[in-house]
């Protein structure tokens, strides 16, 4: 199968969808002739034009609430926020608005929008310019929230986000957008609410969202080789979460460790986690462990971010003292 | 006035809606008083004639947003009575099935987007409501109505910008009745607030809120340029609030004598005013516009019976219209 | 010992910090004459003057960044935002630059500031001034979070937050404000971190925040008729969160129910469970459950929205079966 | 321009501050280039005359907030090359130990709050510095600096309404460079900038950005009145940039010529424009103005080499400055 990176994932999944639905338009800081300064959109305004790619002043809060009214009204706008630290100017819009007019309604209005943004930090950006802030909209009801692993993810989820009719935000990793993966040509649509068991194994479960299920998969592959079997899996979306398979891997292995890069402190690994032990309960044979990114702004000389966020060989360690049965805590 | 005699009808469907408004609003004030209502409510008393100039100039297509005082824009737009006090009732009948009330009533078959609790929230819909208008073709204008309290809020610059850069058929509305909550205009608004959207490039207009004639003749012609591309465009209408900022807001001379007050309703109430013009004008008689009133009043009094009376939303609705296309979000 | 309402707590835990340090001053829409619409205020700005209680414009976003400037140049604000949904509208000022400040600064900096809001649900407010979002900035390192359950805490935990060097968040339940408490005359501190058993049992411990304190209580109260004793405890603030107390308590009941106002996905029980989950874990004979508020927005009608919070009935409930041994889930 | 001969001291400052400015930022261009700069950056040159002709009207204890493009305004008021290089790469020795990097640079000791990574997020800093100095009686006056793109953030109409209506000593200093990101200042502003500050009553000024000695002379103006009361005030300060938008910016041509970067660099430097009227003035020869320039070459090279001969912070570090008051915030 051809492989694409996940930027050119992105740039398909609007355009294919641009191409199907005339009433989608993308709007954002400098998405036209620039294409976002990750240049992920490159090539839009070109087919579509300025009418369906709006480039807006600097007005977070003011593009986000034009792309609420719009949707109300209509068209199907994917709002550009160039980066994910900026949703905390668009959470007025976003969350007293977008997410709850539905309900606010009676089912009369819909906001059929989706929040294209990112996450992710290493690339010393230093502390705005690279957090991973998905927890915050995953605990407003009415918002849909999407973490793409892969180009595949990011291709399939970001279509299935622009024909559903809520509010949908979706992360980018802004590390992974030359990443490269396999993804066939022709529709491809993930639905929301399935993970993805992206390697089976008896031993442990790893649950990782967006960059770090790569993580995982390196924490497998180290383990492997050393005769612990782990399962990773995806949830590719948290709102929807797919609780069931969670859980089958959970009751299987019962042993569960849950990487993410938000925040660990109040954050989702905390959800994941209280709902595995709650429903896996008496399964489980260590209590699920959680790693998050530290709970630390994130710090810009290199020395100090690179140790602020999960990595393999961290997430293998905690996986052998879980397996040899070693209590991590004096529980 | 010249042309009065040639448009009765009109004149008279003003009168008509501003007594409505009025006889809500009596109704409400009582239901809340002899607290059959839950929560608050801000009455629209005073300011009719803004609501009614206004949306007497727009098609049912063209739409509005709304505020937390936003009972006047709703009739004016043309709800119905019956289902706006079910939904300040909180019943299944009402406009939103009873999950908004008084703060997030809407009306989507007569273009009403709805009332809004956060101060200056429906900026950014309004604009994309317009935004939508334009990029689809259509030809129909929005307005939307906000508070003088509502241009200390920067979102309302952003969408200006915006607006006046893509020339949007939106129509900015400012309601200043004198007071944001317990206080004056003048204390929290530096400059002028004209001025300030002509910085924008928007033409702007001052009017007599209290005028109804005034606000819709103004508004006809700034809608018709609207609809021709000339937008966007900004009213100040100068209006009064009879009651307190909501209805709990009795002893209120620490922020506003009641001779001020007292000024106001009996010498530039907008409903006197423009029934003597109608008399005056031949256009109505003392006795005609007695039983229109009367009319209204036993409208308004079966509607609130029927209120009463209605059913409560059944509980299983707790988690309904959380997200379009999921019947019980918590199933 | 006297007994004041949690309004009068708050109105002199203000008034001494403000006669103690000159530097202390409050910031907020109708915080000086109106004493807030919740009067919390009633007396400040005739002891303080308008230069100390300072009425601001509709601007949120505006008067935290200016707070926030304030602070790191030598003054102590204290932020009144009217309702707990505004956050919304700060979160950058406050999660961006707050409280990055002291970090990013390389501890050059700080931000000693308060910002006091609310939470609360009941109210027949409606979904725009109904929420709990404590979650949210509990996500945020650099962010102290405190969450009164009664006029004595509403006391002494923003005396301590008003002399803390950092940025602290407090949540007042605006249903609690004119509920009565013992608080003692003179100075009166509550250390951050400290939680407080409000009632020792041995059968089960009921973790509750805020409003969910008293209804812990009386969750307590019932069970203890039946012959179960339950522990109940106020962890006071979230961030710093004492641990151990509810560690010491888990691993004495074996069995915990954490009871909060805020949506229950993604919220504050989710980190409380799994935290106790690993750390207690082989002391544990049930999962811990957790009770939050509905995963939907707050419903205006009284007949939804008083099915959307925790009660004592429901807490007692899952706590008999907890102790009777009944597996919740199919776990 | 009469009185050349009695501010030579002022003028020669002016000049090597501008050179200073220039040099640094060669040397972060350089550093960038070769890879040894971690992250991105943004620079000043071009813009010189602005951050030290505004720079050079203040006291130590005046108080500047700075911006993304922030390099020159920390040396403007003051700072040092080594411990800004430290900072730009990372190392315990920066201003803020490594943990801000170039978009949060600050120097306390200066009066420089600090780099802002959010477009606008300091104007509500820079007011509530200014708010600070009247509440305490201070004289000082504070200057927010940001550029053209920042004027669409509704933060900004905030925060002059309320130092507007409270007569605060702020100047709000536009550096209108032409270009937000890869964005003419046109297509994304619409209507006039000062007629924006004008509309809030706030007198305002647009002046040569590129002449050194006229925005000083403004400056000098306004900082006087600003500390008697008279303020607030705001400069548009027309400019440009010479590199492109951040410093991987490198085929710029779609959005702007090389021919206008051309004419600015040659005709409008402010370096050359103002060493050309020093010699002419007979203020200094050009041999004294090429040993200035030589000693703050070899001063930079010196700074540099330290800079990338420092340590970096140790890993202890990263939970340091989380919290004023804790050493290790997860300890
Ligand atoms: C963002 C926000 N801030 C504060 C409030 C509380 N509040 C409700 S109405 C109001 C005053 C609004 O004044 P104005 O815009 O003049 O409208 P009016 O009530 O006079 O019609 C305030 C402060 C709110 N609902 N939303
Ligand atoms: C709130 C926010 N939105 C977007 C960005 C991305 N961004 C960084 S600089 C910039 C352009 C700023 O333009 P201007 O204010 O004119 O300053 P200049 O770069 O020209 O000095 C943008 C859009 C940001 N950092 N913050
Ligand atoms: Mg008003
Ligand atoms: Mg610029």
């Amino acid at each position: 199968m051809r492989e694409i990176t996940l930027s050119q994932a992105v740039n398909e999944a609007l355009a294919e969808e641009m191409r199907r639905d005339e009433t989608v338009f993308i709007i954002g800081e400098d998405v036209a002739e620039a294409g976002t300064p990750f240049k992920v959109l490159s090539g839009l305004v070109e087919e579509f034009g300025t009418a369906r790619v709006v480039d807006t002043p600097i007005a977070e809060p003011g593009f986000m609430g034009l792309a609420v009214g719009a949707a109300m009204t209509g068209t199907r706008p994917v709002v550009d926020l160039m980066f994910g630290d900026f949703l905390f100017l668009v959470m007025d819009q976003l969350c007293n608005q977008a997410a709850k007019t539905h309900y606010m309604s009676g089912g009369k209005l819909t906001v059929p929008l989706v929040l294209r943004t990112n996450l992710g930090a290493t690339r010393r950006s230093a502390a705005q310019h690279s957090q991973s802030l998905h927890a915050l909209v995953a605990h407003i009801p009415g918002l849909k929230v999407a973490l793409p692993s892969s180009a595949l993810e990011a291709k399939g989820l970001l279509k299935t986000a622009i024909r559903d009719d809520n509010p949908v935000v979706i992360f980018e990793d802004k590390l992974m957008y030359n990443d490269k993966a396999p993804v066939p040509e022709g529709e491809v649509l993930i639905p929301f609410g399935q993970a993805n068991v992206k390697r089976e194994g008896r031993d442990i479960t790893l649950i990782g969202t967006s960059s770090m299920v790569q993580v995982c998969e390196a924490a497998a592959g180290i383990l492997s080789a050393e005769g612990i079997e782990a399962e990773v899996i995806d949830p590719r979306t948290i709102v929807p979460l797919d609780e069931a398979t969670l859980l089958a891997s959970a009751r299987k292995t019962s042993r569960v460790i849950v990487v993410d890069e938000g925040h660990q402190s109040y954050g989702i690994t905390g959800e994941i986690a209280a709902r595995i032990n709650e429903r896996a309960f008496y399964h489980l044979d260590a209590p699920v462990l959680r790693m998050g990114a530290m709970d630390v702004p994130v710090p810009f000389s290199p020395a100090l971010e690179d140790i602020t966020v999960p990595t393999p060989e961290g997430v293998a360690e905690n996986a052998r003292r879980l397996v040899r049965g070693e209590m991590i805590h004096a529980a | 006035m010249a042309e009065a005699r040639t448009n009765t009808e009109d004149y008279l469907r003003m009168y008509r809606q501003m007594v409505r408004i009025r006889t809500f609003e009596d109704n409400a004030n009582q239901l809340y008083l002899s607290a059959k209502m839950p929560g608050l409510t801000h009455m629209y008393s005073g300011e009719e004639a803004v609501a009614v100039g206004i949306c007497e100039a727009l098609k049912v297509a063209d739409k509005i947003t709304s505020t937390h005082r936003g009972h006047g824009h709703c009739v004016a737009k043309g709800a119905a009575f019956r289902e706006m006090f079910c939904e300040l009732l909180g019943k299944e009948e009402g406009y939103c099935r009873g999950k908004g009330g008084s703060m997030h009533i809407a009306d989507q078959s007569n273009g009403n987007l709805g009332a809004n609790a956060i101060v200056g929230g429906s900026m950014g819909i309004a604009t994309g409501s317009a935004f939508t208008a334009r990029m689809l073709g259509r030809d129909d204008v929005t307005v939307c109505f906000f508070g003088d309290g509502a241009t200390a809020q920067g979102l309302m610059y952003e969408v200006m910008n915006m607006a006046a850069l893509w020339k949007l058929p939106v129509i900015y509305a400012c309601e200043n009745n004198g007071y944001s909550e317990y206080t004056r205009t003048d204390e929290i608004a530096a400059g002028s607030i004209t001025a300030r959207a002509e910085a924008f490039g928007i033409e702007a207009h001052q009017v007599d809120g209290q005028d109804v004639l005034a606000v819709n003749a103004l508004t006809q012609d700034l809608v018709a340029r609207a609809r021709r591309g000339e937008g966007p465009f900004f009213i100040e209408l100068m209006t009064y609030r009879y009651h307190g900022h909501h209805v709990g807001d009795i002893n209120r001379e620490y922020y506003r004598a009641k001779a001020e007050e007292q000024e106001w309703k009996e010498t530039r109430d907008p409903i006197t005013r423009f029934r003597g013009w109608l008399v005056e004008e031949g256009i109505a008689s003392e006795d005609e516009i007695e039983a229109m009133n009367e009319e209204i009043r036993a409208d308004a009094k079966a509607a609130v019976d029927y209120a009463l009376a209605a059913k409560y939303p059944d509980t299983s609705e707790v988690d309904m219209h959380v997200y379009k296309g999921v019947t019980h979000a918590l199933a």
